[in-house]
C-alpha cells in the first residue's frame, strides 16, 4: 500500500466536500452539555474535531448504538403487523479514530459475524471508511503493547494519519482505503520526507513500551485453570458493579433485547447495551443467579476478554485502550490486574520468560 | 496517618472487625482499600484526594462483602450522613460497624488530583460542610483542619437554571439526558440505592423503559432523583461515576433545597431524625393545591 | 390514547383554538371520585377532556403514574383527593401532599411547567368544585397548548428518539 | 389472549341520550383481547344481568367490563352476577360513563369518544385483574370498653347482657364518670346518682364483665377481631380481694385536707380514699404523692442514706385494717386481654379558663381573672354544691365564705363558640344544664336572683325547650343575651360587667356567685390513646367517626367504635343512645365466628423487598410487620416487610412509599394501573 500526505487545509476542504456529498463524518469532538467531554460524534467540519485526546466514549456506539429499534409491531383487532427496521446505512467516514478503537471494530467483527451475521453491524461497517490517527503513546493506563497492538497499529483502519507539521502523513492500509483515497486524490499529495512521521511513531512506541507488558498467553492459561480462586472475591471488593468499564470499552458488545409496548396498539423491540457487571445480567426468572456476587461478575469480564473470546475467535477481546481504568470511580485498574495474574501465573508456570513483562 | 494505621491494625488484631475499609494509593490516585490482615494496615492513607464515600460499601447490596460482616469504615464528617440514612432505613446494625472518623478540611473532586485544595478543585459538597466534628463515629482521628475553600458553583448553576424559561431548562436537560446510556452506574455507586430490585429493573410492569432513548432516560433520571429526595446526602458519587458526565448533583442538590425549604429537612448525621418523605406535618403548606 | 396515532391536530403546529387537550385525572375513591359522581348526579356540565382513573387514596398515587401518562400523550394531569383531615385512610393525603410538592418542584426544574398538573382537594360533597377543577384545568392546558417537552411513546417506526 | 366481554349500558336514556352506546360497543369489539362486546338498555335489570351471564358462558369470557353508572352504585351488583356465572367477582370492573360522562357532557361525539377511551382503559386493566378471595379473620368474641362513665357502663351492660364478655377499663378508682358527680339531670330533674348507681352495681356484679378500675390501656396490638390489649393496673396498694369496704382506714388516715377530685376541688378527702360512698368497686386507693408513709419512703430513696433502723412513718391505715388488705409493696401491673372489638367511651373534661393551657391554640380568660376569683366556679362545681352527697350536704354555700348566695350569675358559652379561645364549636349541653342550675338554685334559694348571659338558647331535645322556658319564666330569673365583658372581685361580691345586646344597655351586676358554663373538651391525653388505636381526631381532639351521618359510631379503624363525648359534646340521653348503638355494632361483629374482609389489601413481594421499611413509616394502621427470611440452615438472610391482611385497610400508601414497588395493592396492582394509563 502506498503512503501519501495531506495538508490540514486540504483535509478541511475534503471534509466539506464529503459533507456536501451527504457523507456523515464521525470524529472526536466535544460532546454537547455540561461535561464537554471529547467523544466520537457526528461533526459538521474540521473545526469541530479535537485531535490528540483519547475520546471518553468509543467508536462502537456508531456501529452498535446504546439503544436501537430492530423491530416494531402494530395491532388492530386480531390483526398484528410486524414492522421491520431498516438496516441500511448511508456512507460515512470516521476521521481520527484512535488505533485501539479502530482495531476494536475488527475484533468485534468476529462475534458479529459468527453464527449469525448481524446486518445492523456489518451494513454500518461496510458503509464506513475508518481513518485512524497514530497515537502519541497514551498514558499510564494504556497497554496496547501487551495485547499485540501499538500506538501506530493500523488494524481496523482503512487509512492511518500520522501527525506531521502542517498536516498528516497518510498510510493506506486496505484496498477500500486505497479506492477511497483515489476517489479523493486531489486533496492528497506525495508522501515526501517521512522523518517527522517516523520520529513521532518512535516516540510513541518508546512511551508505550515502557509500561509493563503482562504475558497474555500465560494469563490465558492461568484464567482457564483458576475459575475458582480467592483472588476474584478479593479483587472485586472495591468494585461497585457499575459497569462503566464495559460501557466505555471498545470491545464489550453485550446487549439485551427488550419489547417496549407503547400503548395497547403497538410497540418496539429494541436492542440495548447490557453489562455483565450488573446482577440482572444473569438473573434467572426463578430468582437464582449463577453469578451471585461481584467476584463472579468481574471474573466473567476478565475471562471473556482474555480466555473465552481468544479460545473461540483466536484473539483477545481487548485493545489495551485503558478506558476501563480511567473511568472507574473506585480505582480498579486493568493493567495492575493483568500484572497480578501474570505474577500468579509465573509462580505456577516458572517457564514464563521474565523479559515478557518488560518491567521498567 | 500512623494513628489511622495503628487503629486499623488494633481493630483487626483484637478481632473487633473483619475488615477495615479505608483509602490507599492506587495506580491512578487514591482509591478504596480493603484491609483484612493487620499487616496490610500500613497501606491506609488519608488526604484531600479521599473523595470517595466509603459508606457505599456498607449497603446491603454489596453481597460480596457479606463474608466480612463486621466492618470498620473510614468516614469523613459528610459521609456519616449516609450512615445515618442506612441506620434510619434499617440497613445496617450499628453494633456491626466501627466508624473511624477523620477530621477533614475538604477534598478534591477527583481522586487523581494533585496539588493544594483550591476553590476550583474542591468537591461541591465541601461548599457547605456542616459536620466538621462527626459525632456518630466511634473514633475521631487527625488534627483539626481548616474549613474547605468556598465554592458555590453548584448553587450558582442551579440559580442559572432557575432563571431560565421552562423551554430552555427542558432543552438543557434533554441535552444532558440524551447522553445517558442507561448503565445505571449512578445507582450502583450510590450508598442510598440499595433496593434488591430497582424500580428501573422491574419488568411487570416496566415503568421505566431500559432503553437509552430520551423517553427512558428522562424517566430514569427523574425517578432516580425523586427516590433520593430527602435521602440523598450529597456525596456526589453518582456524578463522579457517570461515564457520560451528566450533572446528577444538580438534580440532587435542587431537591435537597426543596425539602429544606418546605419540610425544614437537611441531610443529617442523626439517624433518629425522620426523613421528610414518609413523615408529614398536618400543617404542611399547600398553596399549590386548589 | 385512541387508535389513531397522534394526528396533525396534536402536532406542534396545532392551532390552540382547535386543540383539545387530553387530561388524565388520578383521584381517590372516597372523596374526589364520589365528588365527581355528585357532579354527575347534579348534572353539572363540564369539559369532556378529562379521563378519570380511580385509586383508593391519593397516598397510592405514585409520580410514576404522572410520568407514564405524560409519556403516553397526556397534555395535563389532575391529582385530587380528600381535604386534609378528611382522608378515608386518615393520613394518605398528607403523604401525597409532600410527595407531590417534591415532584412538582422536580418537574419544574426539569423544564416541565408544573401548571400542567392540577393538585386539588375535592370532597364527596364538592361536585361543583370538581367541575371547576376540570374546567379550569382544561382551559389552562388549552392555553398552554400541547405538551411538547415530554418525549412521547408512539407506534410510528420513526427516527430514533436517541438522536 | 384474554377473553373479555364488554357490556355497554344505555341506562334507559340516561347514558344513551349523550353517548352512542352501540358505537362504543362496536369500537371495543375490535380491541385486542375483547371477545364479545354489546350494548343493552338496562344492564342492571334482570334481563341485563342474564345477558351478561349468558354471554360469559357462550363466549367463555374470563373478564367482564360493564360500562354504566358509578361503581359506587352497582359494582356489587355486577360482581355478584359475574360470580353467579362462575367467574371470580374481581374479574369484573365497571366503567363510569354516566356520572362521569353522559350526565356532564352535551356533545355526543365527544362523550362517545370519551366513553370509548374510558372503556378501553378498563379493558386493559381487567386483563391484569387477578382472582381474589375474601380474607377471613377469626374473631375473639369479647369486647373492650375504655371508660367507665355512663357511656362505657351502658355499652358494657348491653354487650354483656347479650351474652358476650366485656373488659371494662376505667382510669379512676371508681366507675361512674361525670354523671356520678351530677346532682339532678335535665329535663326530668331526676337524681343522677339514683339512676346511675344501680347500673354501676350491675356492672360490678355482672358475670360477663371484667372490671379493671384505676387502670389504663397501655398498648393496643392486633386488629379487628383480634386485638391484644395491654392494661396497666395502677398500684392501688389495697388488695381488692381482701378489702371489705369497712372504711376504717379512711377514719385512721391523718392527712385529711386533700382537695377531692370528685367534689371538683370543693371538698376534701384523706390520702387513702374512695372517691364517693357509692364507688364501684368500693375499695379505697392510696394516693401516693399525699400518703405520709409513701412520701417518707420516697425521701429516703432520694437522700440515698443507709436505711436507718427507724420506725416507719404513719402506717395507721395498716393498723386500722382488719383484713390486712393494705399492701404498700404493690406496684403497677400489666395484664393482657384478648378482645375482638373496642368501644371508646373516654368522655370529656371541662375547659379551664386559667392562663396556662395545655394545648397551643387554646387561650384562657384574662377578662375573668383567669379563674383566680374564688366565687367564680364552673358547672361541675355547682353540681357538687347542689348535690346532697356534695361538700355542703346539698346546701348552696359559696366557696369563699360559706355564705348562701342571693344573686347568682350564670355565664354560658365560656370558651365554646369562641374561635378566639380556640374552640369554635358549641358544647351542646350548657344551655340545658344552666337552665337546670337556675331551677335548682331557685328551688334552694327561693327569693334568690339569677342572671343568665347567653348567646342563643339551643334546646332541641325532647322536652328541652319547655324546660329552658320554665327556667326563663321563673320569677327572679333574667336571661340576658350577651356576654360578660369583665368580672372581678369587689369586696365580698363579684362584679360582672357586660352588655345586654337586645336592649343595648350596659349591665353591671354585683353577684354573690358566678357559674361558668365552660366548654366541653376531650379528655386529657386522648391523643395518646387514639394513636394506640390508630383512630384520628379532629383538631380539637374529638375522635373522628367513620362517616358523620351513616357511620356515626364507627371509626375508620375497623373494630373500634365510639360512644359519648369522646366524639363530640353529648348529653346523657345521646350518650346512652350512642353507647347502645356502638354495642349493637360490636354485637353484630362478635356474633360471627369469622370476619370476611374485602381482599383489596397490600401484599409484599418478599423476594424483592430490601427491608428499608419505608412502607412501615407510611402505614397509618401498623399493618406492616417484620419477617425474617432464613436460608436452609436457619441462618437469617434478611428481614423483609410483611402485610398483616387483617390490619391492612387497602389505602396503598405503602405501595407509593416503596421505592422498588415490591408491594402490590391487590385490586390496584401496578400492572392494572399501568395498563389503564397506557390505554387512556
Amino acid at each position: 500500500m502506498q503512503t501519501r500526505s495531506i495538508k490540514t487545509k486540504e483535509l478541511s476542504a475534503l471534509l466539506d466536500q464529503l459533507r456536501a456529498a451527504g457523507v456523515e463524518i464521525i470524529a472526536p469532538a466535544r460532546a454537547p452539555g455540561v461535561g464537554r467531554a471529547v467523544v466520537y460524534r457526528r461533526v459538521s467540519g474540521f473545526s469541530d474535531i479535537i485531535m490528540g485526546v483519547q475520546p471518553r466514549g468509543t467508536l462502537k456506539e456508531h456501529f452498535l448504538p446504546a439503544s436501537e429499534r430492530i423491530l416494531g409491531w402494530r395491532r388492530g383487532g386480531a390483526h398484528l403487523e410486524l414492522l421491520e427496521a431498516s438496516t441500511d446505512c448511508a456512507p460515512r467516514i470516521v476521521l481520527g479514530a484512535f488505533p485501539c478503537d479502530a482495531a476494536a471494530l475488527e475484533v468485534v467483527d468476529a462475534v458479529m459475524g459468527w453464527d449469525y451475521r448481524d446486518e445492523f453491524w456489518f451494513n454500518r461497517r461496510q458503509a464506513t471508511i475508518v481513518v485512524s490517527i497514530a497515537c502519541d503513546g497514551g498514558d499510564e493506563s494504556c497497554f496496547c503493547h501487551a495485547v499485540g497492538l501499538s500506538p501506530g497499529s493500523t488494524r481496523g483502519a482503512d487509512l492511518m494519519f500520522v501527525p506531521v507539521d502542517g498536516g498528516f502523513q497518510v498510510e493506506v492500509t486496505t484496498g477500500r482505503g486505497q479506492a477511497w483515497l483515489e476517489e479523493h486524490q486531489e486533496y492528497f499529495s506525495e508522501a515526501g520526507d517521512s522523518t517527522q512521521a517516523v520520529a513521532f511513531q518512535e516516540r510513541a512506541t518508546t512511551r508505550s513500551s515502557q509500561r509493563p507488558r503482562p504475558h497474555m498467553e500465560s494469563i490465558g492459561r492461568w484464567l482457564k485453570n483458576n475459575f475458582q480462586h480467592d483472588y476474584w472475591d478479593q479483587l472485586a471488593l472495591r468494585c461497585h458493579g457499575c459497569g462503566a468499564c464495559t460501557m466505555v470499552c471498545p470491545t464489550c458488545h453485550c446487549f439485551d433485547l427488550v419489547d417496549e409496548p407503547e400503548g395497547p396498539e403497538g410497540g418496539s423491540r429494541r436492542r440495548n447495551w447490557d453489562t455483565c457487571q450488573a446482577a440482572t445480567f444473569t438473573l434467572h426468572a426463578s430468582g437464582h443467579n449463577p453469578r451471585p456476587g461481584q467476584g463472579a461478575r468481574y471474573r466473567q469480564r476478565i475471562l471473556h476478554k482474555f480466555s473465552i473470546y481468544p479460545a473461540r475467535f483466536h484473539e483477545l477481546l481487548c485493545t489495551g485502550c485503558g478506558r476501563c481504568s480511567r473511568v472507574c470511580s473506585s480505582g480498579m485498574d486493568m493493567l495492575e490486574l493483568l500484572g497480578e495474574i501474570h505474577d500468579m501465573a509465573s509462580i505456577t508456570e516458572p517457564t514464563t520468560s521474565p523479559e515478557a513483562r518488560n518491567e521498567p | 496517618m500512623k494513628e489511622l494505621q495503628d487503629l486499623a491494625r488494633r481493630l483487626l488484631l483484637e478481632g473487633r472487625v473483619d475488615i477495615v475499609i479505608g483509602y490507599q494509593q492506587g495506580p491512578r490516585g487514591v482509591r478504596p482499600s480493603f484491609v483484612t490482615r493487620p499487616e496490610q494496615a500500613d497501606a491506609l492513607i488519608f488526604d484531600e484526594r479521599c473523595v470517595h464515600n466509603l459508606v457505599t460499601y456498607l449497603s446491603p447490596r454489596r453481597a460480596h462483602l457479606a463474608a466480612w460482616p463486621r466492618r470498620a469504615v473510614v468516614v469523613k464528617g459528610c459521609d456519616t450522613r449516609a450512615v445515618a440514612v442506612l441506620l434510619r432505613e434499617s440497613h445496617i446494625d450499628r453494633e456491626d460497624i466501627v466508624l473511624i472518623g477523620l477530621r477533614c478540611g475538604g477534598v478534591h473532586r477527583s481522586a487523581e488530583a494533585s496539588g493544594p485544595l483550591t476553590a476550583e478543585s474542591v468537591a461541591f459538597r465541601c461548599a457547605d460542610c456542616s459536620i466538621r466534628e462527626p459525632e456518630l463515629v466511634d473514633h475521631l482521628l487527625g488534627d483539626p483542619r481548616p474549613a474547605p475553600p468556598g465554592n458555590s458553583r453548584l448553587a450558582e448553576r442551579i440559580g442559572q437554571l432557575e432563571s431560565m424559561s421552562h423551554e430552555q431548562r427542558r432543552e438543557f436537560w434533554n441535552n444532558e439526558f440524551s447522553r445517558c446510556i442507561r448503565c445505571h452506574a449512578c445507582r450502583q455507586v450510590c450508598p442510598m440505592c440499595y433496593c434488591e430490585r430497582c424500580i428501573a429493573d422491574k419488568t411487570r410492569p416496566r415503568w421505566i423503559e431500559s432503553s437509552a432513548h430520551l423517553r427512558g432516560n428522562t424517566a430514569w433520571n427523574m425517578i432516580r432523583a425523586m427516590h433520593l429526595a430527602g435521602r440523598c446526602v450529597g456525596c456526589g458519587e453518582c456524578g463522579r461515576a457517570c461515564p457520560v458526565g451528566i450533572p446528577l448533583g444538580l438534580l440532587n442538590r435542587k431537591l435537597a433545597m426543596v425539602v429544606d425549604e418546605h419540610f425544614d429537612y437537611r441531610a443529617t448525621d442523626d439517624p433518629e431524625v425522620p426523613g421528610p418523605l414518609g413523615s408529614f406535618r398536618s400543617d404542611d403548606a399547600e398553596e399549590f393545591i386548589v | 390514547m385512541s387508535n389513531q396515532a397522534p394526528s396533525a391536530a396534536r402536532g406542534p403546529s396545532a392551532d390552540n383554538a382547535t386543540f383539545e387537550p387530553r387530561i388524565v385525572a388520578f383521584v381517590c375513591n372516597w372523596c374526589t371520585y364520589t365528588g365527581a359522581d355528585l357532579a354527575g348526579t347534579s348534572r353539572i356540565q363540564m369539559a369532556s377532556n378529562v379521563r378519570i382513573l380511580r385509586l383508593p387514596c391519593t397516598g397510592r398515587i405514585d409520580p410514576l403514574f404522572v410520568m407514564k401518562a405524560f409519556e403516553r400523550g397526556a397534555d395535563g394531569i389532575i391529582v385530587s383527593g380528600c381535604h386534609p383531615g378528611d382522608c378515608h385512610y386518615i393520613v394518605g393525603n398528607f403523604h401525597a401532599r409532600r410527595r407531590f410538592r417534591v415532584f412538582r418542584e422536580l418537574l419544574d426544574f426539569l423544564g416541565v411547567d408544573p401548571e400542567r398538573i392540577t393538585f386539588s382537594w375535592v370532597s364527596a360533597s364538592e361536585g361543583g368544585k370538581w367541575a371547576q377543577v376540570v374546567n379550569d384545568t382544561t382551559r389552562r392546558i388549552r392555553e398552554m397548548g400541547p405538551m411538547e417537552s415530554w418525549p412521547r411513546a408512539s407506534t410510528a417506526l420513526d427516527d430514533d428518539l436517541h438522536g | 389472549m384474554a377473553r373479555i366481554g364488554v357490556f355497554v349500558c344505555h341506562c334507559g336514556e340516561n347514558i344513551a341520550r349523550t353517548v352512542d352506546c352501540a358505537r362504543v360497543a362496536e369500537a371495543l369489539a375490535d380491541h385486542p383481547g375483547v371477545e364479545f362486546s354489546t350494548d343493552y338498555k338496562y344492564m342492571c335489570s334482570d334481563p341485563g344481568q342474564s345477558l351478561i351471564k349468558q354471554s360469559m358462558k357462550e363466549h367463555r369470557l374470563d373478564g367482564v367490563v360493564v360500562a354504566s353508572c358509578s361503581p359506587h352504585m352497582h359494582e356489587k351488583t355486577f360482581r355478584k352476577a359475574v360470580s353467579a356465572a362462575g367467574l371470580n367477582p374481581f374479574k369484573c370492573e365497571m366503567t363510569n360513563i354516566r356520572e362521569h360522562c353522559s350526565w356532564i357532557h352535551e356533545d355526543r361525539a365527544a362523550a362517545t369518544e370519551k366513553s370509548t377511551d374510558l372503556v378501553r382503559a378498563t379493558v386493559e386493566r381487567v386483563k391484569y385483574n387477578q382472582a381474589l378471595s375474601p380474607i377471613t379473620i377469626p374473631i375473639t368474641p369479647r369486647a373492650l370498653v375504655i371508660g367507665g362513665g355512663i357511656a362505657g357502663i351502658q355499652a358494657a351492660l348491653d354487650i354483656a347482657d347479650a351474652g358476650r364478655e366485656v373488659v371494662l377499663v376505667e382510669k379512676e378508682p371508681s366507675i361512674g364518670g361525670h354523671m356520678s358527680q351530677l346532682s339532678e339531670t335535665f329535663p326530668t330533674m331526676d337524681c343522677s346518682q339514683c339512676i346511675l348507681t344501680p347500673r354501676m352495681v350491675d356492672v360490678a356484679q355482672h358475670p360477663r364483665i371484667t372490671l379493671h378500675s384505676f387502670s389504663e390501656v397501655d398498648a393496643v396490638d392486633g386488629y379487628i377481631g383480634n386485638f391484644d390489649i395491654t392494661i396497666r393496673k395502677k398500684a392501688r396498694r389495697v388488695d381488692e380481694d381482701l378489702c371489705n369496704s369497712c372504711g376504717a382506714c379512711m377514719q385512721a388516715c391523718p392527712t385529711r385536707k386533700i382537695p377531692s377530685e370528685f367534689d371538683a376541688g370543693l371538698g376534701t378527702r384523706t390520702s387513702i380514699y374512695v372517691p364517693f360512698p357509692q364507688a364501684v368497686p368500693n375499695v379505697p386507693v392510696i394516693d401516693e404523692p399525699n400518703c405520709l408513709y409513701l412520701k417518707s419512703l420516697a425521701r429516703r430513696r432520694k437522700s440515698k442514706k443507709p436505711a436507718r433502723s427507724r420506725k416507719p412513718v404513719c402506717q395507721r391505715c395498716v393498723k386500722a385494717c382488719g383484713p390486712k388488705a393494705i399492701d404498700f409493696q404493690q406496684e403497677d401491673r400489666l395484664v393482657t386481654e384478648k378482645v375482638g372489638a373496642i368501644v371508646v367511651a373516654t368522655g370529656y373534661r371541662l375547659y379551664d379558663i386559667g392562663r396556662e393551657q395545655d394545648e397551643p391554640g387554646i387561650s384562657g380568660y384574662g377578662e375573668y381573672g383567669y379563674g383566680k376569683v374564688p366565687d367564680v366556679i364552673d358547672g361541675l362545681q355547682f353540681e357538687r354544691l347542689m348535690s346532697a352527697s356534695g361538700p355542703t350536704g346539698g346546701e348552696l354555700r359559696r366557696p369563699s365564705d360559706g355564705k348562701v348566695p342571693r344573686h347568682v350569675v350564670f355565664l354560658q358559652c365560656i370558651g365554646s363558640r369562641d374561635p378566639a379561645k380556640g374552640m369554635e364549636y358549641c358544647s351542646g349541653i350548657c344551655c340545658m344544664y344552666t337552665a337546670k342550675h337556675v331551677l335548682l338554685f331557685k328551688h334552694k334559694v327561693h327569693n334568690g336572683r339569677a342572671t343568665v348571659f347567653y348567646m342563643d338558647i339551643r334546646a332541641a331535645g325532647k322536652g328541652y325547650d319547655p324546660f329552658t322556658r320554665q327556667a326563663m319564666e321563673e320569677p327572679g330569673v333574667q336571661y340576658l343575651r350577651g356576654r360578660a365583658s369583665e368580672l372581678y372581685r369587689d369586696g365580698d361580691v363579684v362584679r360582672v360587667l357586660g352588655v345586654d345586646t337586645l336592649s343595648q344597655e350596659a349591665v353591671d351586676i354585683k353577684a354573690d356567685l358566678v357559674v361558668l358554663a365552660t366548654a366541653i373538651r376531650p379528655q386529657k391525653g386522648i391523643q395518646d390513646l387514639t394513636r394506640k388505636l390508630s383512630v384520628s381526631v379532629d383538631h380539637h381532639g374529638f375522635m373522628n367517626e367513620a362517616h358523620p351521618k351513616l357511620r356515626p359510631v364507627e371509626t375508620a379503624t375497623a373494630g373500634v367504635f365510639l360512644a359519648g363525648a369522646c366524639q363530640a359534646p353529648r348529653d346523657i340521653p345521646d350518650t346512652v343512645a350512642m353507647a347502645s348503638a356502638a354495642s349493637s355494632k360490636v354485637l353484630a361483629l362478635l356474633s360471627r365466628d369469622e370476619l370476611e374482609r374485602e381482599p383489596q389489601v397490600a401484599l409484599v413481594d418478599t423476594a424483592n423487598c430490601s427491608g428499608c421499611f419505608h412502607c412501615e413509616r407510611a402505614c397509618h394502621y401498623g399493618a406492616i410487620e417484620h419477617e425474617e427470611i432464613k436460608d436452609g440452615q436457619g441462618r437469617l438472610i434478611r428481614v423483609v416487610a410483611r402485610v398483616n391482611p387483617g390490619v391492612c385497610q387497602g389505602c396503598g400508601s405503602c405501595v407509593a412509599a416503596c421505592l422498588s414497588n415490591c408491594i402490590e395493592l391487590q385490586g390496584y396492582t401496578d400492572d392494572q394501573i399501568f395498563a389503564s394509563i397506557q390505554a387512556i
